[in-house]
């Protein structure tokens, strides 16, 4: 456990932790000022990244499909508030709950007949299929740097726009008390429709960027849905700084638990007990976290609601 | 007055909703209509679901298995009923019970995964029809739990990669890191590996069940530094794998050796990144026998692409029904099992022998990734690393 | 002199910078009506939630009919005695006016946690509950589902319910908010029918319902008390004219 | 209001305000006659199974119909039960009464501390808190090898003293038993003094607190009551499968109990059972329905499934129970629903 392999390990949590971050961005906000339950937003990940994955299969040049992908991703989230998920503001959670998993299966199934139920092609593209030197002798892939570099950049513009935008101002307000806001005479029917396409977007832009990473594959976006979920609970729903926070922990969590609790479990425990135990409270490690934050703190780290 | 049409809309959708259920039900019992000396086989699959693809193979394999025997098995006429099991062991069971009792198979087949296989065994099993697994073999089905009704037209999970740990062995490897999934299927590949493997185990690390992301393992492999890596990352979890191991530049650090991570389900998604990497497996497109010869070509011109060892497993399973009806000029249970037993069923892997606990004792070969001659990515046979080898738990099986 | 049902000794209560009770001690005797006023963000609504328990004060103590409760939850509190009205009216929206009563009058038996006793068939809470609806005049319309109610009967409805604990002392958080002309006549009627059987300290901003109703008077500006007496003596005293009839 | 006949009279009075869950329960009690004359004996698979997701929706239905916490982990206490049944097979104990002894400890046990845990919080939180509880089951039971990992164990069914349930039809009737049973545990304690309370606290919390009772409490108890009841069907369904793995705790699952419920309806005695019906059914034909409009398309059937049930939410106020009541409503202008409370 040299000091390079840590920072290295590092590194990868901090990539985990903003690729969460760009899920959970558009999330918490849908969860917070609509207060809306969407399970549906692991697809807008999916479809980002077959969007991205198709286009750049086509075109050949993966900035193209990236480019082209991201409006696509917004119009997609755009028209979805649109036709359905505007009808569901006034139900209870559960009913919302009910709906969006149909909208899991519905969109895991569309995807499943449109592209055939086999992962699509994607690599890395030529220009970022290089390594960069973090460390002396520790290279580093460069699109992974790259990713880093997007999400904090998609970050810090959401932190500005936030804080900074009239439009953010209405954000922070309805996050905080959506019945004001509406009294306010904003007009919540856009705002929220803008701020819905605009999270699809921002999953959409982690699905694009993780596709070359990962299988484009049906359903991919589900175990991110789960974990951004445990993000934006510990971070505080409705809370963007909260919700980055916690995506970057979770992320180290993650990464750091997997890769540094078997070898911590076989100080104490002997090697066939640590071996069983490691990897099962790895797996359960963020759960754990969010339990206890919420047990502790019951509305996350950062609530936002006033 | 909108509740009104609401109510009116419901109504309208209701109505609709029950039409369609009783169309169902006609359909349903239409499928259900007795035949006259017609050898029915359930062949349960996961089609619907993120395995879909996987499903979809071994159904193409059938059909065509049933086209090249021109609709009959042993001279029958044969009807095969998919079913989807949704990869989910209660939706198994039910359906289990819908062929047996409902449907009345003469043999029940298929089966990707172990807890479906592990589900399902019980009810068909003690139904007295036979059946005859595609893919799956968990080690207690092979051993103490094993039946005679079943058998297995695959391997025993242990047995790929203990031929990887023989083939390791033999080429003098030193040490290996080893990587599989956190669950039963991984930890039993580890171990039949290692009961061949004599030398250090550098590293081994179980990553999380459907792991997509791999960089943090991949990482710390990079400070260990090992001689060799072995991984078993079925499924999606392969792709990611040996995308990630190539965008880390890994192959200057470690040699990579799989099992059941690269085949032709993975290579469309993988192409030249997968090019290289040496896998045990006991079929491989480019087997040389005429069943496998015309198997491949036919697949290929009829869907376009290689078949994987899943839809050559079920290719054979049609065969080996095909083989029993034929020899004991009946679709009786008992005298199947006779046939079956006795081994010797032609397949896509040359005449297959049976051990005693009905699993196959087949050869097993390693594979490279190449190019075939039209530039696409598949598998070649490079060697035999395990002539007729029997799986470890036939000892513990007693019918 | 009667004795005092609820006495309070020193409370202290502050927000960060803001003092919301400063020092506060006062007591409600029983039987009497007590109305407590004073401008907005006097601290009136803060010092009700520390006498009902929804908040704890930083020092000082609650006594009711003598005994500490500054400790106690809203539950024990509400058992050892205290009944109350909310400022925005608060019944079980989702059942008919009778099952909220059947509802409060289990409670009150301490009945609520028994799995086989059946709730609203039984002949017995029914009577029960009647008579609680019978007190505000709300029985005829026991069949009707809460959230049906007018803005009236609603309030008349949760003064029911906070009756129905049969309380020493009753909080009454300005009932007649809202209300109409015979709607607000209505209820100082009732609680001035109420008068003697049971303490009430009454929050109202109706000058002239508290001026009618009240036994004493207690005026609260900036969280501390600055007079206290009956409305005569509170009509004339100039402090209080100075910082609150004055600012009328 | 002691006495055996009080209670024989409650029942009845219960029977007759439940017609609709009555006339399922005794449905399935003939069911097996049908199925022996049109010789359809796998139907009597899908009725258990309806009969058992049926039993858990039911007990998922107290917490989140009649007390108003939406409890996304419900899946995890059906596990438990489950996993109470295989893992004391293990052990040599193959007493069934003493399975569900252990299914109901384990599972009340469980429940209380999850219960107390989880409901410090609420809204959201409380969903995703108890989500988080189910997945680190979940991921438990993946890896815990001693008891089959992720493969499951293949395990017997149960001995109960004379029942023999390899006989055909016994362990039919044992769940049909275990589902009357439980739907008139439920029944009264919907009725009772408690489950009325429940229902207020779900209405308006503070209210009852101003009544001078502890809404805690009671959220606890109705929580830590639905945790059993989904312990004993996890129980049985354990027998029924021959067979327990962690998937029956896997997230979807407790996704499924809550169609389940919202399908049949939401905080009524019959909508679980009536959505476990419709949910079933639905799984069944949606496949040949499809195969037979599109026989390509047959696997893809969720692009029905999906939509269909946004469609329930946003057409079938109140469940299939909801909409049965309006109908027996508008047909009688006596105007008392078939199925309320």
């Amino acid at each position: 456990m040299t000091s390079t392999i840590i920072l290295e390990q590092t590194f990868n949590g901090l990539q985990a932790g903003v690729t969460l971050f760009l899920v959970a961005a558009g999330l918490t906000l849908i969860l917070g000022i609509m207060d809306f339950v969407f399970l549906a937003h692991g697809a807008q990940v999916m479809i980002g990244a077959y969007f991205a994955a198709a286009i750049t299969a086509a075109s050949g040049n993966f900035y193209l499909g990236i480019l082209l992908a991201i409006p696509l991703t917004f119009a997609s989230g755009y028209v979805l508030e649109f036709l359905v998920i505007r009808h569901l503001y006034r139900r209870d959670h559960m009913e919302q709950v009910l709906a969006t998993f149909g909208l899991i299966l519905f969109f895991n199934e569309l995807i499943r007949i449109g592209f055939g139920p086999a992962a699509l092609y994607s690599d890395l593209p030529p220009s970022l299929s290089g390594f960069v030197e973090i460390l002396p002798d520790t290279p580093y892939p460069a699109y992974r740097l790259g990713v880093i570099g997007v999400g904090l950049a998609c970050a810090l513009a959401i932190h500005l726009f936030v804080s900074r935008t009239r439009i953010g101002a209405m954000v922070r307000a309805g996050a905080n008390n959506p019945e004001m806001t509406a009294a306010l005479g904003v007009n919540i029917r856009i705002l929220f429709r803008l701020i819905f396409a605009a999270g699809a977007c921002f999953a959409g832009v982690a699905g694009m960027l993780l596709g070359p990473l990962t299988a484009v594959q049906p359903g991919m976006g589900e175990p991110l849905l789960i974990l951004s979920l445990v993000v934006i609970i510990i971070g505080g729903i409705g809370s963007v700084r909260g919700a980055f926070i916690a995506a970057i922990i979770v992320g180290l969590a993650d990464t750091l638990g997997r890769v540094f609790l078997p070898g911590l479990l076989r100080l104490v425990f002997d090697q066939a007990t640590a071996d069983g135990a490691g990897p099962a409270l790895a797996s359960m490690l963020v759960y754990i976290l969010m339990a206890v934050v919420l047990i502790f703190r019951p509305t996350g780290l950062f609530p936002a609601k006033g | 007055m909108l509740e009104i049409n609401w109510g009116v809309k419901m109504k309208k959708i209701m109505v609709a909703a029950v039409v369609l259920a009783a169309i169902g039900v006609g359909v349903y019992l239409l499928i259900n209509e007795q035949k006259k000396e017609v050898v029915r086989v359930g062949y349960m699959t996961t089609l619907s679901g993120g395995a879909g693809i996987i499903g979809k193979q071994m159904q193409n394999a059938v059909q065509l298995a049933l086209e090249h025997k021109g609709g009959r098995l042993g001279g029958m006429e044969a009807e095969v009923i998919f079913v989807d099991d949704q990869r989910k062991p209660d939706v198994a069971t039910q359906l289990a019970n819908r062929l047996v009792k409902s449907d009345r198979v003469d043999v029940v087949a298929g089966i990707i995964w172990s807890n479906v296989l592990m589900a399902v065994i019980k009810p068909i099993t003690r139904s007295d029809t036979l059946l005859i697994g595609s893919n799956a073999g968990p080690s207690p089905i092979a051993g103490e739990q094993c039946h005679e009704n079943f058998f297995s037209m695959s391997w025993q999970n242990d047995q790929t990669p203990e031929a990887m740990g023989k083939h390791m062995q033999d080429a003098g490897v030193k040490s290996v890191y080893l990587m599989a999934p956190n669950y039963q299927a991984g930890k039993d590949m580890l171990s039949g590996f290692k009961r061949y493997f004599k030398g250090e185990i550098a590293g081994e690390v179980y990553t999380k069940l459907g792991q997509s992301d791999f960089q943090a393992e991949l990482s710390s492999l990079r400070a260990a530094a090992p001689e060799t890596t072995m991984v078993f990352q079925p499924g999606g979890m392969g792709i990611n794998f040996v995308k990630q191991w190539k965008q880390s530049g890994l192959d200057q650090v470690s040699k990579l050796y799989q099992v059941f991570s690269v085949d032709a389900v993975s290579l469309p998604a993988l192409k030249d990144a997968a090019l290289g990497i040496l896998g045990t497996q006991s079929w491989s497109p480019d087997l040389d026998n005429d069943i496998n010869r015309k198997f491949v070509a036919d697949y290929k011109t009829k869907h376009g692409n290689y078949p994987s060892f899943y839809a050559a497993q079920a290719y054979d399973t049609i065969l080996a029904i095909d083989h029993a009806i034929a020899t004991s000029g009946s679709k009786d249970t008992d005298q199947m099992r006779a046939v079956l037993a006795k081994g010797n069923i032609p397949t896509t892997r040359g005449l297959l022998k049976m051990n005693s606990n009905h699993f196959p004792v087949q050869n097993f070969y390693l594979r490279d990734t190449v190019k075939d001659a039209d530039g696409v990515v598949t598998t070649k046979v490079l060697s035999t690393v395990f002539a007729d080898h029997a799986d470890s738990y036939a000892a513990n099986c007693k019918f | 002199m009667s004795k005092a049902v609820l006495e309070l000794q020193n409370l202290h209560k502050s927000f960060g910078a803001l003092q919301a009770t400063r020092d506060l001690s006062f007591c409600v005797n029983a039987g009497e009506i007590h109305a407590l006023i004073g401008p907005n963000g006097a601290g009136k609504t803060t010092l009700i939630q520390q006498i009902y328990g929804a908040l704890k004060p930083d020092t000082g103590t609650v006594l009711l009919n003598g005994r500490d409760i500054t400790g106690l939850s809203v539950a024990d509190r509400v058992q050892a005695g205290i009944g109350r009205s909310f400022q925005i009216s608060n019944v079980l929206m989702d059942f008919t006016v009778l099952e909220n009563a059947i509802i409060a009058e289990q409670a009150r038996l301490r009945q609520s946690f028994r799995f086989l006793h059946p709730a609203f068939d039984d002949p017995d809470l029914q009577t029960g509950a009647h008579k609680i609806l019978n007190r505000v005049g709300l029985d005829d319309r026991a069949a009707a589902r809460a959230s049906d109610l007018a803005h009236g009967e609603r309030r008349m409805l949760e003064l029911a319910l906070a009756l129905a604990t049969r309380p020493d002392l009753l909080l009454l958080d300005e009932p007649m908010a809202g209300a109409g002309q015979q709607e607000s006549q209505r209820m100082s009627q009732i609680i001035n029918d109420l008068r003697g059987t049971v303490a009430i300290l009454l929050i109202e901003h109706d000058m002239d319902a508290v001026f009618r109703l009240a036994d004493r008077i207690t005026v609260l500006v900036e969280g501390a008390v600055i007079a206290n007496g009956t409305a005569d003596q509170i009509s004339h005293d100039a402090a209080v004219r100075a910082a609150y009839l004055g600012s009328e | 209001m002691g006495g055996l006949s009080s209670v024989i009279k409650l029942a009845c009075d219960g029977m007759r305000d439940n017609r609709l869950l009555w006339a399922l329960i005794a449905g399935f009690a003939l069911f097996p006659i049908y199925t022996h004359f049109a010789d359809l004996p796998f139907w009597n698979d899908v009725a258990m199974r309806i009969m058992l997701l049926g039993m858990a929706a039911m007990g998922l239905n107290l917490v989140l119909g009649y007390g108003g916490m939406v409890s996304f982990g419900h899946a995890a206490f059906v596990g438990i039960g489950a996993y109470c049944v295989a893992i004391s097979q293990v052990y040599g104990i193959s007493n069934g009464w003493l399975h569900l002894a252990f299914a109901i400890v384990a599972c009340g046990v469980a429940g209380l501390v999850i219960g107390y845990l989880a409901l410090r919080t609420s809204g959201i939180y409380f969903i995703m808190i108890t989500l988080a509880f189910a997945q680190m089951l979940f991921f438990l039971f993946v890896s815990l090898e001693a008891y089959g990992g992720d493969d499951g164990m293949s395990i017997d069914r149960a001995e109960f003293g004379i029942i023999d349930l390899y006989a055909p039809l016994r362990l039919y009737f044992l769940i049909w038993a275990c589902l009357a049973i439980v739907a008139m545990v439920l029944m009264f304690i919907v009725r009772s003094r408690f489950g009325v309370t429940l229902r207020a606290v779900k209405s308006n919390a503070s209210r009852v607190e101003a009544m001078g009772l502890s809404p805690l409490r009671f959220k606890i108890t109705g929580y830590v009551i639905s945790a059993v009841i989904c312990g004993i069907a996890g129980g049985l369904f354990a027998s029924w499968q021959e067979y327990v793995s962690p998937d029956i705790m896997h997230w979807t699952r407790s996704g499924e109990l809550m169609i389940i419920i919202i399908l049949g309806g939401l905080g009524t005695l019959a909508g679980p059972l009536l959505g476990a019906i419709a949910f079933l059914l639905l799984e069944e034909f949606l496949p040949v329905l499809l195969g037979s409009l599109a026989p390509a398309y047959a696997e893809n059937w969720m692009i029905l499934f999906g939509p269909l049930l946004i469609m329930v939410v946003l057409f079938g106020r109140g469940g299939l129970s909801g909409m049965i009541g309006r109908w027996y409503a508008a047909r009688n202008a006596a105007g008392k629903g078939a199925d309320r409370r």
